[in-house]
């Protein structure tokens, strides 16, 4: 049967997704845009703030989309960023 | 690895390289890096056989660059390190030496030192490297140089070289001449436990306090090494005491370097050495080091013979200089006789210390070095 | 090497001695044919030394009647008038090589799919064209010439296209035969469509149970290399000997994997499961189903977040602990050497949107059989609940709709499906045993329960309660606030409308062909039926094998069938692909081409024409010589060498020109003279007898192998004899049997056509058709349009053309 | 300022592998040497690796700082000798895992004779080689991995010198294990970061990595951005294919694992035959 005659899976629902915790040290990014662009699920986009640096850190678009891949926290050249799952161990220390 | 029995004990008749490889080993070496070159080669050939006896490393390396990193690195690693070459590889070495420095790593370098410039006379005698031993790397520093004047002192100052390297954690040279080196004479070495041997200063802070160029009282910084649990970083850079670079602050860099040439300069005394002979009434002093004291010293015997009040004062530490010394015996002297085998490098010293007494400077350059006669001539025409 | 120094002689010599046999076939011949007239007519041909009628010259005693004459009349040449040579031209050969003639010295007349079937209605014209075209079958036989026919080897393995059920028996089959199978399989495992269906009729077991054991045999045997997620891409060569390249697309996982689903736990992407027709969720790396095999887990690139080699999340690879998984595989293209090839590639199901009064799609409750199935099933998304998708609740009532895109000229196929009524019952049972209380209505047209154990079934299901209704919904609309169902039809039977309200409607889906059967079509140059599905070589004698020598059909690739149908002919296709395996060796027909060295100028053009690059041009010895294993017979190059140096053995030029000039003896100004190519035109003209199209009775066609024989030479013959006018039939470009002979026609009639034109004749009298096997009808409209430009030909323009082309008149 | 970043980065998952002292690091916005620093610790952090016995050794040039920034043992040594130092405390000390961090021009142009023979001998040394295609500290001059044509402050015609292939340099020269990636491929160059703790010889990791404030803004790839888009397009991932066709242009940028096999390391050798030694000489005095 064609992908365009399906509908909506059943157990779409039923499958649950571990809720992202984003943290952006604002202040240490230098608007390399990495994270930005490379995000797969495009949650991340550069805001109009500007950091200790003068330039534009990255902004969370919408955390729910957030896949917790990593990437951003890999590809940072600066470790400005960094995702944990949220209520998990990794917490910032404040 | 014990030495007891692996270290060379008694009576023996040796070359000089041998008798200051076996020194390196007497003193706890157990690591050498270094590149074939004449006339320091059999040092070399020496311990590629006896480093594997005393559980000790022995590598050849691609240059005389690298074996002065390496041996930088093995200090790092804890091991008491040496190299040891000729005029050309010493050249080579000088940049790292200035890192040794700078990282005040404990290491011994021996010289023996052939005719310059250049690649000049491999297999000649000289003292031409006598400057470049102390100024050879760019910027401020002091290091220690020992200039043997016998095979036994080829054992004996190596020893010592190690000591003073470890007590300071500076590089500290050797300055042996071909002839030194080559020639064969008995060699007494005492039991082992008899050896005075010093092992660096290690850190008694916990590691998370532990700051790696913090001096004490003596100028000199504990010293940690790699794999002890201390994580620390050392850099040529000009660094504070964490070891971090500091490379635009003027205080750093004033404290960093002050404190590195003070270490040497402020414990000149307990470093210095030298042998004086004849010398209580003497008016006529010969300053003189390495192979050509020993000339000096019979010329001096035999002048005494002809009644003229002379004598000797031999420099076995050549740097950090011996200044008080030479500037006493300058006083009571009526002149002062250098003589050395290059066109004049340490008599610029001995002038500069024995201020109003005349110097007069004795040049010898690619022959056989000066002969007691040569000397006696000198001595007899000390008026003129 | 073949080659004759002799000019072609009659016979083998001595003088022709023809018998001509014409057959009644009971009366499918003589009821529209005065054969005994015929054979009278035969007898006065030069050559024919006795002509006989009878009932049925393909019976025992008929082949005995030719076989007593060969001996005792001592015939060298035999001619039988009766159906298509592609259906009983071996029968007779045998029976004149079991007499002692070789069999190349007997010809057919198809006198029933070329005459009497397609002019029932007019004896007079009939008997006359069945005289033309005996007395052609006569001319060319006196010309026949005793051939040996070469042999060439057969590789011992095969490829099975197409990992469903019908394709794992074939593979089982042949691999418990001894021979190697490659079981090719474009999906990440093999199983099909049965592998998704809960239970099967008439029985009621378990598909999967007995499926997968079947599958994993497959998968595990020694015998056969499974090479799933993989497509063929290209088939060369010929029977027993196939070169095949198969694409082996990337599974991104290695075969270390232990299946332990551990990568698609971490694996963050969700995509509808296509194994359960979109009713469940999978990850990017999945595996399609519990049985599936290989067992190999395999990740969908199109959904997986790791484009262009960068590896973006590496949640699975983290969680492999075999380390399985490489984002670094690449596709691998494998060439495989085949002797057989089996086409087992199944069917899509119907799409019911193009069907909008059931507002599939627009409606939650409205379902497919195949969505049941996965509903039904205790491994589906439901976990085996018949829950309605607008709710999740079971439903009360549920209407199963018959005949969704089968059986109807409008909405989808003309043909029925086959089997959407039993499995309707089956479904409609399943229902009734595990919630007895619900209300089951069939709509249908027909309940076609004609199997072993279907009717019982049927009964049974009325037994339960099941309501069959005759009659299809004419509207289907929805409750907006239940989302329960008004069904609004009429009742045939009762002869009164209803109008029934329940919670679900199951439409009952049709099968048709795979939406890449053109391509594979292709790619083995076989042909289609009018409904698309592969078209056998016989519908009667050779049901599973295809026109193209050494390949065979499996399942529902050749038309809709069940699982038992299936198999059965899985078995079947194994069987014949076996044969010619076990035999080792295979014949090449001795249809290549003759070389007459005195007439060649070593010009190379035929080389440049051969499909197959059979011949080679030696210039030192001044020759061309022909490969008879590589070569496919379709006798372009004979047609392409202006000097006659070539010339197709079987169909050489004399024998062809013989035919025309028999047609064109008498009232050639009202004859169409029709050259066919044996496995499209010919087959198509057949095709138009077996369904008894009617057309003018003008046309004799002229049997070639390939349409790319037919040589500018013979129109200019058939026109210089003063023919009324030419047709030159073959397979539609890109279906040549001969890979792409027939682009050589075209460029001849279009040359011819130029021609015509400075020479300004009429070019309408030169037809080019193309025309499949299943295309009759294609044959019939174009004869009867030619028959109309034929009556407009002016005896001036005939005289013309003769003028034009008297010098073919010296051709021979 | 420092103050401030320092107290961020502690909550970071790998602050406690960085000496926030010196945090935040010097390189450029869009400098991939901060990717390389961040896959390496990512690979101590995966492989719980004990720090106290890991050596971090660089040379001279952006990337030499990465020494100072891992909060291990570690040593900055002049420009082009990190190698030969490594060579000395690594046999002096065989236990410890000692890492060569350092760019193009510090490992193959000044301390080009050293790496080869440091492979040459199969010293259990394992180098990291950021390359960016120029000399970035001292303003982007041409080095010896600068590709033909490309223009640098001391090419401005065009560099007509042939660079070096370094991954078949270090094959040539005995490598045991040579890779090379890009600072896109952030997860296979952890995996080849990894890979180099498992392997016991010398090994090589190079990693591409984007210069755009130099190299980049002479080769029209003003942003870093722009300079992993080419890696991103031009990579193609080649395992095990002939080193000396993995080549480096604008549109293909061979990367992978090249070789990966096992030879006795120069000081399993060493130490061996020293120990042998040792115990003959010992056995002689008694």
């Amino acid at each position: 049967m064609p992908e365009r005659l399906w509908r909506k899976p059943l157990d779409a629902e039923k499958v649950i997704k571990p809720k992202a915790e984003i943290h952006i040290f604002k202040d240490q990014c230098k608007e390399c845009g990495y994270c930005i662009s490379f995000c797969p699920m495009k949650v991340l986009e550069e805001s109009d703030e500007i950091n200790a640096r003068g330039v534009h850190p990255p902004r969370v678009v919408d955390e729910s989309k957030c896949i917790i891949c990593g990437f951003c926290t890999s590809v940072c050249p600066d470790f400005a960023i960094f995702v944990t799952e949220k209520n998990s161990k990794e917490k910032p220390i404040q | 690895m014990t030495r007891k029995g692996i270290v060379l004990e008694g009576v023996h008749f040796l070359n000089g390289d041998v008798a200051c490889a076996e020194g390196a080993i007497a003193a706890g070496c157990r690591f050498f890096a270094g590149y074939p070159i004449t006339p320091a080669t059999e040092i070399a050939e020496h311990l590629a056989q006896r480093m594997p006896e005393v559980g000790g490393i022995y590598i050849q390396m691609e240059d005389e660059i690298a074996s002065m990193a390496a041996v930088i690195g093995a200090s790092y690693s804890g091991l008491k390190s040496m190299t040891a070459t000729s005029g050309p590889g010493f050249s080579l070495m000088q940049e790292n030496i200035g890192l040794a420095v700078m990282t005040e790593a404990p290491c011994v370098v021996v010289d023996v030192m052939r005719g310059g410039p250049s690649t000049g006379q491999p297999t000649m005698p000289s003292q031409q490297d006598v400057m470049q031993a102390k100024w050879g790397s760019h910027g401020d520093y002091e290091i220690v140089a020992l200039a043997p004047c016998s095979v036994q002192e080829m054992f004996d100052l190596t020893v010592e070289a190690f000591n003073l390297s470890e007590t300071y954690r500076v590089p500290t040279m050797v300055l042996a001449d071909e002839i030194v080196a080559h020639m064969w004479e008995k060699v007494v070495i005492p039991p082992a436990e008899d050896i005075k041997t010093v092992n660096r200063k290690k850190p008694n802070a916990p590691p998370d306090e532990y700051l790696p160029f913090m001096p004490d009282d003596s100028l000199v910084p504990p010293m940690a090494c790699f794999g002890e649990g201390f994580s620390f970083h050392a850099t040529g850079l000009t660094h504070d005491e964490h070891g971090y670079p500091k490379t635009s602050s003027s205080e750093v860099q004033q404290q960093l370097v002050r404190r590195l040439c003070d270490k040497i300069r402020l414990n000149a005394d307990r470093i210095i050495r030298v042998q004086e002979v004849m010398l209580e009434d003497a008016d006529v002093v010969v300053v003189a080091y390495g192979i050509v004291a020993r000339a000096a010293l019979s010329a001096v015997r035999k002048a005494r013979e002809e009644g003229i009040k002379a004598g000797l004062l031999r420099l076995v530490t050549l740097w950090p200089f011996p200044e008080v010394q030479v500037a006493k015996y300058a006083e009571q002297a009526e002149m002062m006789i250098v003589p050395e085998m290059n066109y004049g490098q340490l008599v610029r010293e001995v002038q500069r210390a024995a201020k109003e007494t005349p110097v007069r400077f004795l040049s010898k350059l690619g022959e056989e070095p000066h002969t007691p006669m040569e000397i006696l001539e000198s001595i007899r025409r000390r008026d003129q | 090497m073949t080659e004759s120094k002799q000019p072609e002689t009659k016979g083998g010599g001595s003088e022709t001695r023809i018998g001509v046999y014409v057959c009644h076939c009971g009366l499918n011949i003589a009821g529209s044919v005065d054969c005994e007239d015929v054979a009278k007519f035969a007898a006065t041909l030069p050559g024919v030394v006795l002509a006989k009628d009878n009932r049925y010259t393909c019976s025992d005693q008929g082949q005995e009647i030719i076989k007593n004459d060969i001996r005792e009349q001592k015939l060298n040449r035999v001619v039988v008038a009766s159906c298509s040579p592609r259906l009983h031209e071996p029968t007779f050969r045998k029976a004149c090589e079991e007499a002692g003639l070789n069999k190349y010295l007997f010809e057919m007349a198809n006198i029933r799919e070329h005459c009497s079937w397609v002019h029932l209605h007019d004896r007079v014209a009939a008997t006359e064209k069945a005289k033309d075209l005996v007395s052609m079958a006569v001319a060319k036989v006196a010309l026949l010439q005793p051939s040996e026919e070469i042999e060439v080897p057969i590789t011992r393995k095969a490829l099975i296209i197409g990992g469903g059920v019908a394709g794992i028996q074939a593979a089982l089959d042949l691999a418990d035969t001894g021979y190697k199978a490659y079981l090719v399989e474009k999906e990440p495992s093999i199983g099909g469509m049965m592998a998704r269906i809960d239970k099967t009729f008439p029985t009621m077991d378990c598909s999967i149970c007995i499926l997968a054991p079947k599958m994993s045999d497959a998968g595990h045997h020694s015998g056969i290399e499974l090479l799933s997620n993989s497509e063929v891409l290209e088939v060369k060569g010929y029977i027993g000997n196939f070169r095949v390249k198969v694409l082996k697309k990337p599974r991104y996982v290695k075969k270390d994997c232990s299946a332990c689903g551990e990568c698609s736990k971490v694996c963050p992407v969700i995509a509808p499961n296509e194994f359960d027709a979109g009713l469940a969720v999978r990850h990017a790396i999945y595996t399609p189903f519990a049985q599936a095999v290989p067992s190999t887990y395999i990740i969908d690139m199109n959904k997986c977040l790791n484009k262009d080699g960068v590896i973006v999340c590496d949640k699975c690879l983290k969680a492999c602990e075999r380390e399985a998984i490489s984002f670094e595989m690449k596709p691998e293209t494998l060439e495989l050497d085949v002797g057989t090839i089996i086409v087992a590639t199944g069917a899509d199901t119907f799409d019911p949107t193009t069907i909008q009064r059931y507002k599939y799609g627009k409606y939650p409750n409205v379902i497919t059989s195949l969505e049941f199935e996965r509903l039904i099933n205790a491994g589906g998304p439901s976990g085996g609940h018949l829950i309605r998708p607008s709710d999740m609740q079971i439903p009360a009532s549920v209407a199963f709709v018959q005949c969704v895109g089968s059986r109807s000229d409008k909405d989808g196929r003309l043909y029925c499906s086959n089997v959407c009524c039993m499995n309707t019952i089956k479904d409609s049972l399943l229902i009734k045993e595990h919630w007895p209380e619900t209300e089951v209505y069939v709509f249908y047209v027909d309940i076609r329960a004609y199997g072993k154990g279907f009717e019982d079934l049927y009964r049974r299901a009325k037994r339960e309660g099941v309501k069959f209704v005759r009659g299809l919904p004419a509207e289907v609309v929805e409750d907006k606030k239940t989302n329960s169902l008004w069904l609004v039809g009429e009742n045939t039977l009762q002869k009164e409308l209803y109008k029934a309200n329940v919670d679900m409607v199951v439409l009952s889906v049709g099968l048709e062909p795979r939406k890449d059967s053109e391509m594979i079509q292709r790619l083995l140059t076989l042909s289609r039926t009018q409904d698309g599905f592969f078209m056998e070589a016989h519908p009667k004698l050779r049901p599973v094998d295809a026109a193209t020598g050494g390949i065979f059909f499996a399942g529902c690739a050749e038309a809709p069938k069940d699982i038992k149908d299936s198999v059965t002919q899985a078995s079947a296709a194994a069987a014949r692909a076996g044969i010619l395996m076990a035999k080792g060796r295979v014949t090449v027909e001795a249809i290549t081409p003759l070389f007459y060295a005195e007439k060649c100028k070593t010009c190379g053009l035929c080389t440049k024409v051969c499909p197959y690059n059979a011949l080679t041009l030696n210039k030192d010895l001044k020759r061309v010589e022909v490969i008879e294993a590589a070569c496919g017979g379709c006798g372009t190059c004979s047609a392409e060498c202006p000097f006659g140096a070539l010339t197709q053995n079987h169909f050489t030029d004399a024998q062809v020109l013989a035919q025309i000039d028999a047609v064109t003896a008498n009232e050639p100004e009202k004859k169409i003279v029709a050259f066919c190519c044996n496995w499209c035109a010919y087959a198509g003209a057949d095709f138009a007898g077996v369904s008894r199209m009617q057309y003018p009775p003008n046309v004799r066609v002229i049997r070639t192998m390939c349409s790319g024989r037919v040589s500018p030479k013979f129109v200019e013959r058939a026109f210089a004899r003063g023919a009324a006018s030419v047709m030159v039939a073959g397979c539609h470009i890109g279906d040549c049997h001969y890979i792409n002979a027939n682009i050589q026609t075209q460029k001849r009639v279009e040359r011819l056509w130029k021609k015509m034109e400075q020479l300004g004749l009429n070019k309408e009298r030169l037809q080019l058709l193309w025309a499949s096997a299943a295309e009759g009808e294609r044959f019939a409209s174009k004869v009867r349009e030619m028959q109309t430009t034929l009556e407009k030909v002016t005896p001036e323009e005939i005289q013309m053309a003769k003028k034009t082309f008297e010098k073919a008149l010296g051709e021979n | 300022m420092i103050e401030e970043t320092t107290i961020q980065t502690s909550a970071h998952p790998f602050s406690k592998y960085l000496r926030s002292a010196m945090m935040p690091h010097i390189w450029c916005p869009g400098c991939g040497n901060g990717v390389i620093l961040n896959c390496f610790v990512q690979a101590l952090d995966e492989l719980k690796l004990d720090l106290d016995k890991l050596v971090v050794v660089s040379g001279i040039g952006c990337i030499g700082r990465s020494a100072g920034y891992t909060n291990t043992n570690s040593f900055h040594t002049t420009h082009g000798r990190p190698i030969p130092f490594a060579t000395g405390a690594k046999l002096a000390n065989p236990e410890l895992e000692v890492v060569v961090i350092s760019g193009d021009g510090d490992l193959f142009a000044i301390g080009g004779n050293h790496f080869i023979h440091a492979a040459r001998r199969n010293v259990g040394l394992k180098v990291i080689c950021a390359n960016n295609f120029n000399y970035g500290m001292t303003g982007g001059q041409q080095g010896p991995t600068t590709p033909l044509e490309s223009s640098t402050p001391t090419s401005p015609y065009g560099s007509i010198e042939h660079p070096f292939n370094l991954v078949h340099l270090a094959a040539a020269s005995g490598a045991t294990y040579v890779a090379r990636w890009t600072t896109v491929h952030v997860r296979n160059v952890t995996q080849s970061f990894k890979k180099l703790f498992q392997k016991k010889g010398f090994c090589f990791v190079e990693v591409i990595t984007p210069c755009p404030e130099l190299y980049g803004r002479y080769n029209k790839m003003r942003t870093g951005l722009e300079m992993m888009d080419w890696f991103k397009r031009a990579s193609r991932i080649e395992h095990f294919s002939d080193p000396s066709k993995a080549e480096i242009t604008s549109d293909r940028i061979v990367v992978g694992e090249f070789v990966d096999m096992d030879r006795l390391s120069y000081e399993k050798l060493l130490h061996e035959k020293i120990a042998q030694i040792n115990e003959k000489a010992l056995g002689k005095v008694k």
